[in-house]
């Protein structure tokens, strides 16, 4: 048996279909899901890949947030099912709150593209068990909205709980407050990070790395284990 | 049909680099005098039917829960009624 | 509102003096008069809307049409092609059932009034050409031209252009995998922004534009009708037919890149349904190009109710929404029984999707508005039956005294200690410098098939995850050899694009291009285009690679002065396994470094010579097209065969440049000892063509010297990658730091 | 210290993908009853000295100039004075 994660197809994802293949170079079974409905699939975990989701109009995320999906999503991410939210995924879960703090346009105010080296600080999470913690990792990062945001208090609260999941390195390519790439939610099972590991998991393509394979593996383990 | 006019800015202790940029940018346009620039986004929406305050009240509802992320942004809702002086 | 009647086919009939603004609509008096001939009465007003867009220059090529015909009668035989040049792009075979199709287009001129909005719908429009071809779009590129890199108006145009092309190529979707970025001053008032897209599709997925099957219906999607790009329309509209309207209406579009997302989504979904007969996506002339187009390359007539057409505005008038340039909208011809489903598909995209007419048994094109026959025309006569004009040329009398002043008698470095400085200066002059500030604001991994982009030599796309199956693509083309020479500037444009597909490791199959040129009415002009497309064809034929189309852009021109004839050229190649691309970067510290091919004393039009002495004059370095053959089989069969582990193309700014280039990616230095028989200025800094360094494992070195040998291609050992510094013995040494100082510092400084 | 405002939007004519985008979700969002949605930009000046006729002309040239592209927006300006109804 292997498992079935779902990857939600809104009106302008772009990484749907390399999520999908990601997951299927992972040895598990990619499940596509459209934002009109609700229907899970029986899935048993979802991503909610990048994009720029409605042009990321209005604010990146705010509008598929509002999705027929998303309304299941919610319910189930806080019942415990794992959720991945990558990039416009991401925007997605925090503009849903259900991670917090908010994603603003990039500090140096253009769209950045490059091979972002991180930390990964919590490998404790559903979708990081395969890294060890304090790994360094590099995977590609592209975006306009990459500008992690959080009151002191939430920022404080995220590094005091160990929610912190990646950092970046060398470089904060956006303006992000603490050098956050990606975080947690207090249960763990929902993470939300800017760069994009479904784009480093073949070693000819892109920048030829696989750094990002382990999100796939990570959490096939934990469901075939569970 | 009215127009309601719902203004979102970040909040004042959020970086505005936009804002920064166009205050940076001033004095090579031979602008001085300017102390600080926060930009910002305005949405303009045509009522059918009276404005009234019940339909202020959902459009506040609408501002506060959709157009600003109140995590981040402050927002302001006016119904428009002056004429203001208007660029070409 | 003032309502004069409605000015129908009948009307026009009854009216015969009314007189038209055909001269504010752009048209000449012999033009307008050919109208009334072909239609034996006075145009309607949104006939002569029709007339006037589709007899432009930029939809009639009745400049170039002439010249352009070489591409065709000069085109070399090619199993590969499988569409040639007329549609919307051309189609190229590459294998196990595969079809690519590529094409640019330019968006100079709204680029410069906004240059955002104007880069932007420039994607919009080449990956709308792509779609129609049954493809779904891949990879973009973006050969760019702007005025002086320290000008106060690049600051505007270029950083608005960058952010327009990311913007809405993003957003789409599709990763920018090469283009270009070269300043020069005569591109001050007329940059130019020329995009280009690649698509992939089965063999049995290729569409044309054509309406065909009487009964079949016409469907308008995308986007609602705006009123904007619309230049002589208002004219129309307000000086004749309807006095309160608002007299000028934007040039400029705002586009909506995910609208065009989801167009594709929906288009692609059409097509894997078949539920598509011919399709048209609607650009420049808006649906006067698409109704026109679809009718007069189909077998029937067409009839169309304006009425139905979904508009933002609805205060548009008849000829206005003919002549409507917005964006993100298509036109597709369905028969009867699929229309529901082909409905239900866009609805599940979002996508507004209306029937506005259907394919008829007649020939003819009609169109109604309010009940009233408004055009009745022959198709072709709109789409094909343009004025073509035989443009006086000549070659302009300066011509001689420019290649006479000879670059070669420029004074060089004296000592190695100014050879060292000017090639540091070299490679941080903004032309030569590191363009990453530009390409980071790109998207270069969506779709996660990139195998090459940017600063690779070529853009390299996998295909086939299974068989690993790939394309390239290279874009180049030297505006300062193209005034030196139009003629030899066109093929060297072509033989670079050509040259870096194959260092890569592909294998160049056909080409299309984009002629940016200044005014026709000017015969020294009209003599570069000439040229230009003479030495293009010439070349494309001898080195077996079709044009299978492309875009003339003319009248970029500022006053008296035209920009530098700058033709540029795209090469799409094919590679059978990506596993065995070269890139650029060295690799292993110990690899033997070879220079492949002849270098000759050639500095006229380099970029040493612009960059020391800011000058221009003398020859372009000479073409040999047999040699760049030659050299392009030798790059190949050494990386299929795993000889080589990088190779690097050169071209402006001559050996040093690729040698840091290399090093510089690689993170690894090199040392270099200057060949017998050369300078060490020639050999570093001279830009003779036909040329490529490649890194060879020392294991592999009997085995590549044995085939440049038995196939009598020059291979010089000229170093080793090797150290952190690129060092010429005898002469100076780089550090790593320095030269990563100086070649990627430059764009942030005059531009962030 | 005064607050100048500079509004820019697209004009008319121009399609506006944003202002579409939003009006667009709200049928799904519950809200009827609004028939148009447009949305543009909000820059906050803080302006040195009195905001005087000159001050305004030459804030209203650096929207001219800067802030929009008169070939496909307009701008008003206007100084700040009441305090309108906020939001949180
Ligand atoms: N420079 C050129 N070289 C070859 N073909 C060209 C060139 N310019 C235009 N064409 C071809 O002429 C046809 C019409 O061009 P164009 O109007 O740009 O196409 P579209 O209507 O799809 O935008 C196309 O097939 C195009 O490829
Ligand atoms: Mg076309």
């Amino acid at each position: 048996m292997t498992a079935r994660i779902g990857v939600v197809t809104f009106p302008g994802s772009l990484d749907d279909r390399d999520t999908q293949r990601a997951i299927r170079l992972a040895g598990a079974e990619p499940v596509a899901l459209w934002h009109k409905d609700k229907d899970l699939k029986q899935v048993d975990a979802v991503v909610l890949p990048g994009g720029f989701s409605y042009g990321d109009y209005l604010r990146a995320g705010a509008i598929s947030r509002f999705s027929p999906v998303m309304e299941t999503v919610i319910e189930q991410a806080k019942s415990g099912m794992p959720v991945l939210g990558i990039c416009n995924g991401f925007q997605i879960l925090t503009e849903a709150h259900l991670l917090p703090g908010g994603m603003l346009g990039n500090d140096h105010l253009h769209f950045i593209c490059r091979d972002q080296k991180l930390r990964v600080e919590n490998a404790d999470t559903a979708w990081t068990a395969d890294y060890e913690a304090g790994q360094e990792i590099h995977i590609p990062l592209k975006n306009m909205d990459g500008r992690y945001v959080a009151d002191t208090y939430t920022l404080d609260r995220l590094e005091a709980e160990g929610r912190v999941v990646f950092r970046y390195l060398d470089v904060n390519p956006n303006g992000s407050l603490r050098d956050i790439a990606g975080i947690t939610n207090e249960a763990g099972n929902v993470v939300g990070l800017m760069p994009h590991p479904e784009h480093a998991t073949e070693p000819l393509i892109g920048t030829g790395r696989t750094d990002g394979l382990p999100f796939f593996t990570s959490i096939l383990k934990k469901l075939v284990n569970a | 049909m009215a127009r309601v006019v719902v203004d979102v800015m970040l909040k004042p202790e959020i970086l505005d680099p936009q804002g920064q940029a166009v205050q940076r940018a001033l004095p090579r346009l031979g602008f001085e005098g300017i102390a600080d620039v926060r930009q910002g986004k305005r949405f303009e929406l045509e009522v059918d039917g009276p404005v009234d305050d019940a339909a202020l009240a959902r459009i506040r509802e609408l501002a506060e829960s959709f157009l600003a992320n109140t995590v981040i942004e402050d927002f302001t809702v006016k119904v428009e009624e002056e004429k203001v002086e208007a660029g070409k | 509102m003032s309502k004069t009647p409605l000015d129908t086919v009948e009307h026009a009939a009854a009216t015969p003096d009314v007189e038209l603004p055909w001269a504010e609509l752009g048209l000449k008096k012999d033009e307008y008069e050919r109208v009334v001939e072909i239609l034996g009465r006075r145009p309607t007003g949104a006939e002569l809307a029709m007339y006037s867009v589709m007899w432009s220059e930029h939809c009639s090529y009745k400049s170039s049409k002439v010249h352009l015909r070489q591409f065709g009668e000069k085109a070399p035989q090619s199993d590969a092609l499988l569409v040639g040049i007329g549609e919307n792009a051309g189609v190229v075979d590459v294998g196990q059932g595969y079809a690519v199709t590529f094409k640019v287009e330019s968006h100079n001129h709204p680029s410069y009034v906004e240059p955002y909005q104007g880069a932007a719908t420039g994607v919009g429009g080449i990956v709308r050409d792509i779609i129609a071809m049954g493809a779904r779009p891949v990879a973009v590129v973006d050969p760019l031209r702007f005025g002086a890199a320290d000008h106060p108006d690049t600051k505007r145009v270029l950083p608005g252009v960058v952010a327009g092309i990311g913007g809405y190529g993003n957003c789409l979707g599709l990763p920018n995998i090469g283009g270009e970025v070269v300043f020069d001053a005569c591109y001050q008032g007329n940059p130019l922004v020329n995009a280009g897209a690649i698509g992939v599709m089965r063999h049995e997925d290729i569409h044309l534009a054509k309406a065909s099957g009487a009964g079949n219906k016409v469907i308008l999607y995308g986007a609602r009708t705006g009123g904007d790009g619309i230049g002589g329309a208002s004219i129309l509209a307000s000086e004749t037919f309807d006095d309160a309207k608002p007299s000028k209406r934007p040039a400029v579009q705002v586009g909506d890149p995910f609208q065009e997302k989801l167009l594709i989504e929906c288009t692609l979904e059409a097509f894997a349904e078949k539920l598509v007969v011919g399709i048209q996506d609607l650009g420049a002339a808006g649906l006067s190009c698409a109704t026109s187009e679809l009718a007069s390359n189909g077998s029937g007539g067409m009839r169309v109710t304006l009425d139905d057409v979904p508009l933002r505005d609805s205060t548009l008038s008849p000829e206005e929404i003919l002549m409507s340039e917005s964006q993100e909208r298509m036109c597709a011809v369905v028969e009867p029984d699929k229309v529901d489903r082909f409905l239900a598909i866009c609805e599940k995209w979002d996508v507004i999707a209306t029937v506005i007419g259907e394919v008829t048994d007649g020939d003819r094109l009609e169109i109604f508005w309010h009940g009233g026959k408004i055009v009745d025309v022959d198709p072709r006569t709109v789409a094909h039956d343009g004025p073509v004009y035989e443009r006086p040329y000549a070659r302009p009398d300066w011509q001689d005294a420019l290649q006479a002043d000879d670059a070669n008698k420029l004074p060089r470095p004296g000592t190695s200690e100014e050879l060292r400085e000017q090639v540091l200066k070299l490679v941080s002059s903004p032309n030569q410098a590191s363009k990453s500030w530009i390409t980071s604001q790109y998207d270069h991994f969506v779709q996660g098939n990139t195998v090459l982009a940017q600063p690779e030599d070529s853009g390299m796309i996998r295909v086939d995850e299974e068989s690993g199956l790939g394309v390239a693509i290279a874009t180049d083309g030297n505006g300062r050899y193209a005034k030196l020479d139009p003629y030899t500037g066109a093929q060297l444009a072509l033989a670079e694009a050509y040259r870096n597909v194959a260092t890569t490791g592909a294998k160049p199959l056909a080409v299309s291009d984009c002629l940016n040129f200044g005014s026709p009415e000017d015969p020294a002009v009209m003599w570069q285009f000439a040229e230009a497309v003479r030495g293009l064809a010439d070349a494309c034929q001898q080195l077996g690679t079709p044009v299978t189309g492309g875009n003339v852009s003319l009248y970029n021109q500022t006053g008296e002065a035209a920009i530098h004839p700058t033709p540029v050229v795209a090469v799409l190649g094919v590679i059978d396994d990506v596993a065995r691309r070269t890139p650029v970067a060295f690799q292993e510290e110990g690899q033997l470094l070879y220079l492949l091919g002849d270098t000759r004393e050639e500095f006229g039009g380099s970029a040493w010579s612009q960059v020391i002495h800011d000058h221009l004059g003398g020859l372009p370095p000479q073409v040999d097209l047999e040699r760049e053959r030659l050299l392009g089989e030798i790059l190949i069969s050494a990386s299929r065969d795993g000889m080589i582990d990088s190779a690097h193309d050169l071209s402006d700014g001559g050996l040093i440049q690729a040698v840091v280039e290399s090093a510089l990616l690689g993170g690894k230095g090199a040392r270099l000892v200057v060949p017998d028989g050369l300078d060490a200025f020639t050999f570093l800094l001279s830009e003779s063509a036909g040329r490529a360094i490649v890194a060879v494992p020392r294991s592999e070195e009997v085995r590549f010297n044995d085939m440049c040998g038995a196939r009598g291609l020059p291979a010089t050992r000229i170093g080793v990658v090797d150290g952190d510094a690129v060092e010429v013995q005898g002469e100076f040494a780089l550090s790593l730091d320095e030269l990563r100082t100086a070649h990627e510092g430059t764009i942030p400084a005059l531009l962030a």
